[in-house]
């Protein structure tokens, strides 16, 4: 096979991968945030439906969500899998998964906010929305960066899972082109690629990082 | 959409060649893909390649995204679990080994390590009950992810031997023949069939009057001598035809 | 007019029982009542529960006869429903020990977007209006500094500034001097003073008792958590009836 | 197969699994200290070879990391592979992994401890590492708890990865135990006891954190 | 004996040039030396470079005859190595203005933690000293608190206990009374008007000028980085010669 080919090849696969990449991110921070808030609320009830969220998210392997979501609809209701559906599982499966690894250390984060900035946005008049959009919020991110970027560079690896549910992404036209041709070419290649792509985000990251540095805790 | 009635739509492992594989024009290939485009074509479908997760095969299958496993499928053990075509090829378990090792026969693999790969045919025939004193006399059985790792270990030397099927060894070893040697003795001979979900008598019937009728027409004997060198075809209609 | 009341108001923490034993304080409009006392009193305990801070075991808060918090049938204290404290949150506003300025803001950030996001007025009524209370305080070349880059007094001036900005009709001070130069605390004075003439109700606490003496209608003494003695801040102060209170005040002069 | 056999194997699986988890945390948790101090330290040098570390580690699969561990010393070094050293490759490749994740969220946490508090034990005359171990790390544990968490119940997934190289561990147990019978039951019982372990795991993590809301920030 | 001294020292931040524009100041064994001055006249950064806290721009530093940092040929300044710097760190203590304490210890243990790991002294020799250092400041119930739990005045005096603990060859205070009712900041004056009997060398920043002069020899008047005027303590706050001096303490009769 030419080098083109194979690269051709392996660009489709990394479309998938990185559309699988982008929405989760967009969808499960915003996601992960509402959990967290609602882990944190005063009803026991909430916060006990949100424990058990997460738990299960964290607690079993994503590839299971994954089949679940993806057979799911037929095995639980009988419902006729139409063949688009699998990439939409992938990305329910995986914003659903992340929400709940995001949502934890939102949850970190904003425990770490001193008390006196709550006290202060209080007697300010700031409703409790307010409060955590103006106040919270933005220290929050000062602190979380870290382990969200850890997150999110497993995120980078997960897409492979997507071929639980016959997704082909990036990793998987990478095997299947390494053992069609012997050779490990294409594995290079894909190793190639999720390190460009990983030193991308830690390079986004790290740069969100230091702009927040204006400030001091 | 899976139904069997536009569409066929075929589940294989995109990792297995020759069964089915990216080709060199970047299209997916392989023997049994070739026969199932064959068969479609005799039965007015239009086919549909569907790589899948080997391990979700059943998943697949049973919620009827895809039509039939067509992949180098061993009916071996799995008799009662698919609705089966005939047997079209046979095929088998071997020992792999390096060129220049001292192993010959059967015997000479006490006190060795062998590898074989997770949830394949190989691994099956040599738990099975009747090869349990050659199992035992093995130093470890080491059931590796994928043969790609074991042909490594295997140089690295940390194992001795590899048991796989006889056409992914001779696949593997193209053009490395004086690296590898493969042992005259099978370890299991077996079969390979089209598997459907459990009941699907119906397809299958289909399927078979497809094969029944490739076999007449010689497509068989032609793709398995691009594949493999050799005329495999094992079905009663094949074996009629050489007569 | 009664502006802010509390009644009875008892308040213990799990490991500090007692700490306000059912003391009772109302403030009239226009009036500036410092509350002095030793440290450990209850003084920033009682600002608290005025400002809703902290809740109080039992008693009653009043603010312009609307009932914030009132003793329950049971004896345990009940609070006003969510809609009826945000009303009661905008009539004050408190000046914290501590500053508890917002770090990511700049100062004149964290002086004009209560304003601005809270009470929706115009944005550049506000900003003049910020402009010129940091003028007032000192502070019109920090406007654009952070938190992290001022000194402890230049922090005090702008959560004073930042309470101000609100215009709320009473005010709670946490000892809003005590990071303060003489010079400032003159000037913070100046600005109290002022805020007292605009018939501002103002409660105080602080330890300079000075300060209080000037700024204040009137000066209560607190101990332990009820008051001690209470009344015109000259007598208090220069005459106190109390052994106690003399006492503390005694040791005002070195 | 009977239901005792399969359990049989199976807890053979589990017992790799713990295992593997248990030295990989014993490790890398405090390799991660070490590897955040390292990165943190004024000299540029260091420094930027931590960000390396970092950038490798988790900027290559795991997977991959665990084969050239495992064949690097042969294919590398000649050095002919023992199969003892499987299960070792195992643990040194979770650890330095896992310690590149961990280094993250320490400096996240480290981060967010007020420069006055090393001020304070700078004047107090503690040393450097006085200050860290007994003024800094107590204030950071506090802090980055959830975000840990997260880590160590994504540990207790990736444990399946160690049969990358062959080592056969709870999850490969019961794929073949699935695939061999035809049957979900081993996938039940895989997914209860990974679902246990990690109920384990969040309620030790969650009773550490409640221990430590003793003090406020 | 010259216990301090710190020479033309000069410091800019990035957002605020000429915070310390050469001043210099040398401090006697037994001395009290007060500092006054305007907010942002640089008082805190003068104890931070002291305390090495805060590096200088230019400038020298030096404790009991020890260099810890002088001006390079280049013009940059130089700090002593380590070890030196080690040395001198045990010889000074500061009390911040916003007491830094550690929220993860009980107050016995941030009073005792020091001496214990830092100096290796006896745990009960240190523990009993503690407990009466607490004595002394009214915390004697308040050793197992946290510091969350404290009011404003007590963390304070905790952290000035945690400072004295150490017994240090000179003491910096940053604003030790700021948050002291007069009670309290009578007390604290008792306990460094002993610590001066015991010829404890004291640099004191302070806006209570009564404070300054009672328990001062020496007060020293700062303004925009510079020394404006210094002096035996009665004749300056009595009979200050400069005009800005005079303006500055002219405000403390409100
Ligand atoms: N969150 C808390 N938990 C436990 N005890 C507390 C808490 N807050 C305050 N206390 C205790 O309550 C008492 C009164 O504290 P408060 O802060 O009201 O004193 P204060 O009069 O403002 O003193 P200061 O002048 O020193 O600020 C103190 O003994 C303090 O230790
Ligand atoms: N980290 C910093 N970055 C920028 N500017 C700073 C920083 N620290 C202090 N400054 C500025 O340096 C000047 C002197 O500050 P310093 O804290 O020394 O004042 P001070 O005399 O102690 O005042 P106060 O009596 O209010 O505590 C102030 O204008 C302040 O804004
Ligand atoms: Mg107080
Ligand atoms: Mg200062």
């Amino acid at each position: 096979m030419s080098l083109g080919l194979m690269l051709n090849k392996l660009s489709e696969g990394m479309a998938t991968s990185v559309l699988i990449f982008v929405l989760t991110l967009v969808f499960s921070l915003p996601l992960g945030l509402f959990v967290a808030l609602m882990r944190m609320n005063r009803h026991k009830v909430l916060q006990n439906l949100m424990r058990i969220y997460i738990s299960i998210m964290r607690g079993t392997p994503l590839m299971l969500q994954l089949l679940v979501v993806y057979f799911g609809p037929y095995y639980i209701f009988g419902i006729k899998l139409s063949p688009d559906y699998r990439f939409w599982a992938v990305i329910i499966a995986f914003v659903i998964n992340y929400a709940a690894y995001f949502a934890e250390i939102y949850r970190g984060g904003i425990a770490s906010v001193p008390s006196g900035q709550y006290e202060a946005a209080k007697v300010l008049g700031y409703s409790s929305s307010q409060t955590f959009l103006k106040i919270i919020f933005p220290q929050m991110v000062k602190r979380i960066i870290p382990p969200i970027t850890n997150e999110v560079i497993t995120l980078i690896k997960d897409t492979s899972l997507a071929f639980a549910v016959a997704v082909t992404e990036m990793f998987t036209v990478a095997k299947a082109l390494a053992s069609a041709e012997k050779t490990m070419t294409a594995y290079i290649f894909a190793g190639v690629f999720y390190y460009v792509f990983n030193l991308i985000v830690a390079f986004v990251m790290e740069n969100i990082e230091k702009r927040l540095n204006y400030y001091r805790l | 959409q899976a139904d069997g009635i536009k569409t066929l739509v075929v589940g294989f492992d995109q990792d297995f060649p020759p069964y089915g594989y990216i080709g060199e024009d970047g299209n997916f290939t392989g023997y049994d893909l070739e026969l199932a485009k064959a068969a479609a074509d005799i039965m007015g479908l239009e086919i549909v390649y569907q790589p899948i997760s080997w391990d979700s095969k059943d998943l697949e299958l049973d919620s009827g995204t895809i039509d039939c496993i067509w992949n180098g499928f061993t009916i071996n053990e799995r008799e009662d679990k698919y609705t089966w075509t005939e047997a079209y090829k046979g095929a088998g378990q071997v020992f792999l080994v390096s060129a220049d090792s001292d192993i010959k026969t059967f015997d000479d693999l006490k006190d060795k390590v062998v590898a074989v790969q997770a949830d394949s045919a190989g691994l099956y025939a040599i738990q099975d009950e009747k090869n349990k004193e050659l199992l035992d006399s093995f130093k470890e059985l080491l059931v590796v992810p994928q043969y790609n790792e074991a042909f490594m270990d295997l140089e690295a030397g940390a194992i001795d031997a590899i048991i796989l099927d006889i056409d992914v060894a001779k696949f593997q070893i193209k053009d490395k023949e004086s690296e590898y040697r493969i042992l005259d003795e099978f370890l299991q001979k077996e079969e390979y069939g089209v598997g459907f979900k459990l009941g699907n008598t119906e397809l299958r019937d289909k399927v078979q009057e497809a094969l029944n009728e490739m076999a007449k027409n010689g497509t068989f004997a032609k793709l398995s001598e691009k594949y493999f060198g050799y005329d495999s075809c094992i079905m009663a209609a094949c074996l009629a035809n050489e007569k | 007019m009664e502006i802010f009341s509390i009644n009875d108001v008892r308040k213990s923490f799990s490991t500090q029982t007692d700490v306000l034993c059912g003391m009772s304080l109302s403030v009239q409009k226009g009036e500036v009542v410092a509350i002095i006392g030793p440290s450990g009193s209850g003084k920033s305990t009682l600002l608290r529960c005025a400002t809703l801070l902290e809740t109080m075991d039992s008693g009653e808060l009043v603010y312009e006869g609307i009932k914030a918090a009132w003793n329950g049938p049971d004896g345990n204290v009940v609070y006003a429903p969510e809609e009826t404290l945000k009303k009661i949150k905008s009539k004050f506003g408190l000046v914290f020990q501590n500053f508890n300025l917002f770090p990511h803001y700049s100062v004149l950030k964290n002086v004009t977007d209560a304003p601005i996001c809270v009470q929706k007025r115009q944005k550049e009524e506000v900003y003049e209006e910020a402009l010129t209370l940091l003028k007032k305080m000192g502070l019109s070349d920090k406007a654009d500094a952070y938190p992290f880059q001022l000194s402890g007094g230049q922090q005090q001036r702008v959560s004073i500034a930042r309470a101000l900005a609100m215009n709320p009709d009473i005010l709670f001070f946490d000892e809003p001097t005590s990071a303060l130069d003489p010079e400032l605390t003159g000037e913070i004075l100046h600005v109290i003073r002022d805020l007292a003439e605009e018939k501002m109700t103002m409660v105080i606490v602080t330890h300079e008792i000075e300060f209080a003496r000037i700024v204040a209608n009137r000066v209560v003494f607190m101990d332990a958590g009820v008051i001690i003695e209470e009344g015109n801040s000259d007598k208090i102060i220069r005459n106190p009836e109390n052994e106690r209170t003399k006492a503390f005040l005694r040791k005002l002069n070195l």
